[in-house]
């Protein structure tokens, strides 16, 4: 069965909480341990705030949040139309960051999620796409 | 989703105990409350993370921040009781590599 | 400060409670009580339900929720694009139902929300606005 | 967003136990599982609503149809534990006058 829902939200620290929340809420339909979705919320939480202070920065715009789920699987799809990003292989590199942060949000997203993937052009924005397979659920199809 | 700070002033050091969501939105409060504290001579803290609900790189940059702040001024800052998902992200982090973390508010007073 | 948020979902049942969930956790950054919280989840569920049982009925479809928050009072809009309602006064009243259900929906509206309107075409769709203010911000106006 | 239902077979009445929301996606399961339930016999039934979180009127309106089949069957079905929320619902929607509420499965079941 197929499911799916979309949230759209200022992109304003606020509402990162509330990105957090659906995902999770949508996600648990899912058989996810709570651990799992600790880690989801976590991945979302890093590529909301990604969007915020990178894609837009002092600029006012609104993140999308596209959700999925299908075999078994939730897909997770974030985009914004911001900034974008020069060169994604740096962006990926642990420790690298723009903004004299951590530089840690894309190597959570990568320990935290099955699989993703990111597409950016300057100055039109960024996609996130993530999925995540609950470990119960691969146990029993493999 | 909040982040409350509550602070407990002991001879040897200054306990601040965080109740909530430490993310990007709540960051913010954090760096300044407790960026304040130290300007008024708190050099050495204990940061109690029972409370803590959830936390990603935000949250862990501004303890981080606080932590190079201290060790700056010759000050310190430790955690403790910190929750799973808290450890977790500690972990992966790297950054047990350079805070320390104590069980008990008891454990960590010992040690600072 | 103004704040928005807007959340898409599949007409199922499967998304009522994240329905509920997303826009409580929306609302949580005005004043509500815990009780407040709770009647604007029931208003939630029920226009949500409205949509998926009488607008969609066994059609497939999408039910969109927009939230609001300004001037210390949260707005919800929740559109659908179903069969719409042919008579909106008799809609209203209480114990009718076109479906033999309990005929309550839009009387736990009516109780549990601060204002409501509803528009409706046949064939088209509708909407239903409401208004919900936090009683302690009504106490410090007034 | 489950709604679990537990089953006690007690000599006077069956106690089914709710805990979770109760709303139209959870009220199918509600009604087929205890539509078994009374099929197999089972004409006393005592709702304990202790551990649900959540109820609106499609919740309400699957206790009510149950309540209905069991009256012309000359059975019974009544409630006990319901948290304020719940209650907030039975009371606006007037179904008090219908179905008695209880604040104990002991008091309930001396009255059933
Ligand atoms: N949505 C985005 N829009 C623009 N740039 C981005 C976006 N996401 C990530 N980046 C770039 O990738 C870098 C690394 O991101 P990340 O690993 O999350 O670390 P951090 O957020 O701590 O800088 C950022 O510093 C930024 O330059
Ligand atoms: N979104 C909608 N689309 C079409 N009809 C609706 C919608 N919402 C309400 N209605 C009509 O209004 C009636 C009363 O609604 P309500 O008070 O919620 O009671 P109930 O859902 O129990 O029937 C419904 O039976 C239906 O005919």
């Amino acid at each position: 069965m197929e499911n799916k829902a979309e949230l759209v939200i200022d992109g304003v620290s606020d509402n990162i909480g509330l990105a957090r929340v659906t995902v999770a809420s949508f996600a648990s339909q899912l058989d996810f341990t709570i651990s799992e979705l600790e880690e989801l919320k976590v991945a979302i939480s890093e590529a909301v705030s990604n969007s915020i202070i990178h894609g837009y920065g002092e600029e006012e715009g609104q993140v999308k949040i596209k959700m999925r789920v299908y075999g078994g699987q939730l897909e997770v799809i974030i985009i914004d139309q911001g900034s974008g990003i020069e060169d994604i292989d740096t962006a990926l590199q642990p420790s690298y960051t723009t903004e004299g942060r951590m530089g840690l949000g894309l190597t959570f997203i990568d320990s935290f999620m099955d699989q993703f993937e990111i597409e950016s052009e300057v100055d039109q924005g960024t996609q996130l796409r993530m999925i995540k397979i609950p470990t119960r659920e691969q146990q029993q199809v493999n | 989703m909040e982040l409350k700070l509550s602070f407990q002033k002991l001879d040897k050091a200054l306990v601040i105990t965080l109740d909530g969501e430490f993310d990007l939105h709540t960051a913010e409060k954090f760096k300044k409350r407790v960026g304040n504290k130290i300007a008024a001579g708190n050099t050495r803290i204990i940061l109690d993370l029972g409370g803590v609900e959830f936390i990603d790189s935000s949250g862990l940059g501004a303890i981080l921040s606080k932590y190079k702040k201290l060790d700056k001024m010759n000050g310190k800052l430790i955690v403790t009781n910190v929750t799973p998902q808290v450890k977790r992200i500690f972990e992966v982090s790297g950054i047990l590599r350079i805070i320390d973390i104590y069980s008990s508010q008891k454990e960590a007073l010992d040690n600072i």
